[in-house]
């Protein structure tokens, strides 16, 4: 349960490569413009992987990991 | 109304879209591979030849025992350039062994 | 005989790991102007430039560790490492170890990307554009004799390739499509000068 | 109507009272939420930057106002200066600060003359603690992290959060940012021990006599718009809260009490106390389509989803407009509002795309059924 986590893009640094949509189309579109539409809540485990080869190959840094729970906590 | 309709054939679209864009990085993933695995053997390949080559443009051709001796005649005397050496011998086999590039090459 | 193996090796993995560079080069070019199709999607690019990259570095310490432990260019370890420190050919040796290093840095910092920030990894990465005309001049000055003409054509093709792709870029332009509505709005309520 | 000066201020409502930590609890308790617009909980924010203070920590005095009909701002500063200044001592002698910045909009030039007088006044002490920074006449530039990033950087873009400000703003202290309403409520607070009972609203469109009113809190919005002269034509709708805000049937709008809590309870916002009245001459699907246009083009252009989006929304609102209602367009404004929210580093997007839900919603059926023509307001 601890190790859950969801993606968040930073959308100043995002300048809608569309790699992540790419390598995650599960979890990731692209709106009309080309910039990334993310499925909310946290990754499946089974797609950790692509996550974060997402993560890792986004271009312009924009789009990381973080733990969903610190997000609750928030909203 | 409007809305309710159309975002749920909208919503349909995405879950077919999902399926096929999972096979298209699926695909791309093996050929990302692939293409990895080729340029790997391909380079190692290619140090071969390219040895083989340039084994074979060497001064006074392939003899690997002229070579060595090249090697023990120069290392006995370190101080004295060894690329002056050489290229001074270069002219008389540089045109054959252009040549040579040239059909090894294609 | 294994002596002249060693050479022939260093010789062959040297045109190999140029081959290489270059591919990295135009690959990297490709992906900043996000070319892609269905087929080939842009992460193809992006992952094939870096695999390749990897691989680059593999070939060069195989053209360095040949090219160190053969006795006849007497090279020694220092100066794999310490530009222009080599007797032979001291150089066209040197503007070697000088591509090679910066290449190392060029990938070090790609690796640790996320922890040195992007800003800094594209300052360095832009070493790539001195990495590789180095590389070739070594390439230039270091083929001997008739080799230099295989050497040589091998290079064209590789210049020809990585300067197509950089005239590309440069008649390109930026593809961030929000660049220049960016730019004029910060122009806008730039107040740097006031305070 | 000239700025009250020092003295008649104290002599008015007597000195500065000590504020510090029992303030911060006292705000939490009368629940004062903030009057820039985004009604933030004050109580809740010092709280947050005391603790990130570490003796650091800078206040911004948020007075761009940079709402197109908002005026109670620029007339709070140019009339009652000293209650502003009072606020922003309280603040920063809560939050342990040690700077202070009166972020005044470049255009407010009667308040921010009176800003400066004001602080002319004060002790060298507290002088020493303020600095003046004007603030570009955009709609962004008083949006919290855009004022952060004005005072570091002299840019007034929004930047990324998280981190909020109040946990790192200015120079990476915790930064308490606070609209000039806000902290004079909080002078008036500090002095009584309870809520105050006041709002400041500007009512604006067609009335006789638009302008900023003080009103008791919960008093209704007709009462408010009869204080402003009463409509100067029948009235269509109301526009709650400003370009962010909610539009509401005019029938429906007069009895809304104009008090922050209970309209939140409504589902609805006060915002930044705009009430801006749409007459039914007008057509407010061009109405609508105007102010698309203009908070799409107030969009930074640094997230894609906001300019694209915004621009794309703005697009089809004035395809609408101009052609009438097209079946695609329509559903797009939908999709596509849908899409664009929560998707850009600040709230912009979010604020224009709630206008336009809450515009497709109330006014469905002149969307459903626009005929083509492109009416300005007149």
């Amino acid at each position: 349960m601890s190790k859950r986590f969801e993606l968040a893009v930073d959308r100043i640094k995002c300048d809608g490569r569309g790699l992540c949509a790419e390598i995650l189309p599960e979890m990731i579109r692209l709106d009309s413009w080309g910039y990334p539409i993310i499925a909310p809540g946290p990754i499946p485990e089974h797609l950790m992987g692509l996550a974060q080869r997402a993560v890792e190959d986004c271009p312009v840094l924009a789009i990381a990991l973080r733990r969903a729970e610190a997000q609750k906590q928030k909203a | 109304m409007a809305l309710r309709g159309g975002s749920k054939t909208y919503t349909m679209e995405i879950e077919e879209t999902i399926q096929n864009r999972v096979q298209a990085r699926d695909a791309a993933m093996r050929l990302l591979n692939r293409l990895t695995t080729g340029a790997a053997v391909s380079a190692l390949v290619g140090v071969g030849i390219l040895g083989a080559v340039s084994a074979h443009t060497i001064p006074g051709t392939a003899g690997s025992s002229t070579a060595s001796t090249a090697t023990t005649s120069s290392s006995s005397s370190t101080t004295i350039t060894s690329s002056g050496l050489q290229s001074s011998t270069t002219p008389v086999t540089s045109s054959a062994s252009s040549a040579v590039a040239v059909s090894g090459g294609s | 005989m294994t002596d002249t193996l060693l050479w022939y090796t260093t010789r062959g993995a040297g045109a190999v790991s140029l081959v290489l560079l270059s591919a990295v080069v135009v690959l990297g070019i490709l992906s900043v102007l996000r070319v892609q199709s269905t087929a080939w999607p842009r992460f193809l690019t992006a992952g094939l430039h870096r695999n390749l990259a990897l691989m680059t570095l593999v070939f060069l310490a195989l053209h360095i560790v040949t090219a160190v432990v053969d006795p006849f260019t007497h090279l020694g370890w220092l100066a794999a490492v310490v530009p222009f420190s080599s007797y032979y050919r001291t150089f066209w040796l040197g503007l070697g170890t000088i591509a090679f290093e910066l290449l190392l840095a060029i990938v070090v910092t790609s690796l640790v990307r996320s922890v040195i920030g992007q800003v800094a990894w594209r300052l360095v990465h832009w070493l790539s554009y001195a990495s590789w005309p180095v590389a070739v001049l070594h390439g230039f000055g270091t083929g001997t004799d008739a080799w230099s003409a295989w050497l040589f054509a091998l290079q064209a093709v590789c210049i020809v390739a990585v300067l197509a792709a950089i005239g590309y870029r440069l008649m390109a332009g930026s593809r961030d499509p929000l660049a220049a509505a960016r730019s004029s709005f910060q122009a806008g309520v730039d107040r740097r000068e006031v305070k | 109507m000239g700025a009250e000066r020092l003295a008649s201020h104290v002599g008015r409502l007597g000195p500065l009272p000590k504020g510090g930590h029992s303030l911060v609890e006292l705000l939490v308790r009368t629940g004062l939420t903030g009057r820039g617009g985004a009604a933030f909980p004050v109580g809740l924010k010092w709280r947050a930057v005391a603790a990130a203070s570490r003796a650091s920590a800078v206040v911004i005095v948020n007075g761009a106002e940079g709402e197109p009909h908002s005026k109670k701002d620029r007339l709070l500063m140019s009339s009652r200066p000293h209650l502003i200044l009072d606020g922003a001592f309280l603040g920063a002698a809560a939050v342990h600060a040690k700077e202070i910045v009166l972020y005044i909009g470049e255009g407010h030039h009667a308040a921010m003359r009176s800003m400066a007088e004001a602080v002319a006044e004060r002790t060298a002490g507290e002088r020493r603690l303020i600095r003046i920074v004007l603030a570009p006449a955009r709609y962004v530039a008083g949006e919290s992290s855009a004022t952060v990033h004005l005072v570091d950087a002299g840019i007034a873009t929004p930047t990324t959060t998280p981190p909020p400000s109040h946990q790192r703003g200015v120079a990476g202290a915790a930064t308490l940012v606070q609209n000039v309403e806000t902290l004079a409520h909080v002078a008036l607070i500090a002095r009584t021990g309870a809520a105050t009972d006041t709002v400041l609203v500007t009512v604006a469109g067609a009335v006789r006599t638009p302008g900023v009113l003080e009103v008791d809190s919960g008093t209704p919005v007709g009462e408010a718009v009869r204080l402003a002269g009463g409509p100067s034509e029948p009235a269509r709708a109301l526009l709650l809260g400003g370009y962010f805000g909610r539009w509401v049937e005019a029938a429906d709008a007069w009895s809304l009490p104009i008090n922050p809590q209970a309209l939140r309870a409504m589902g609805l916002s006060l915002g930044c106390g705009v009430l801006g009245v749409l007459p039914v001459s007008q057509c407010p699907v061009c109405e609508v389509a105007g102010i698309m246009r203009y908070l799409a083009s107030e969009s930074s252009a640094q997230c894609g989803p906001c300019f694209f989006g915004l621009r794309a929304l703005a697009d089809a609102c004035t395809r609408i407009a101009e052609r009438g209602t097209d079946a695609g367009d329509l559903q797009r404004l939908h999709r596509w509002s849908a899409e664009v929210q929560g998707r850009g580093a600040c709230k912009h997007p979010d604020g224009a795309v709630m206008f336009l839900q809450s515009a497709l919603k109330t006014f469905g059926g002149d969307f459903a059924h626009h005929p083509a023509h492109l009416r300005r307001s007149a």
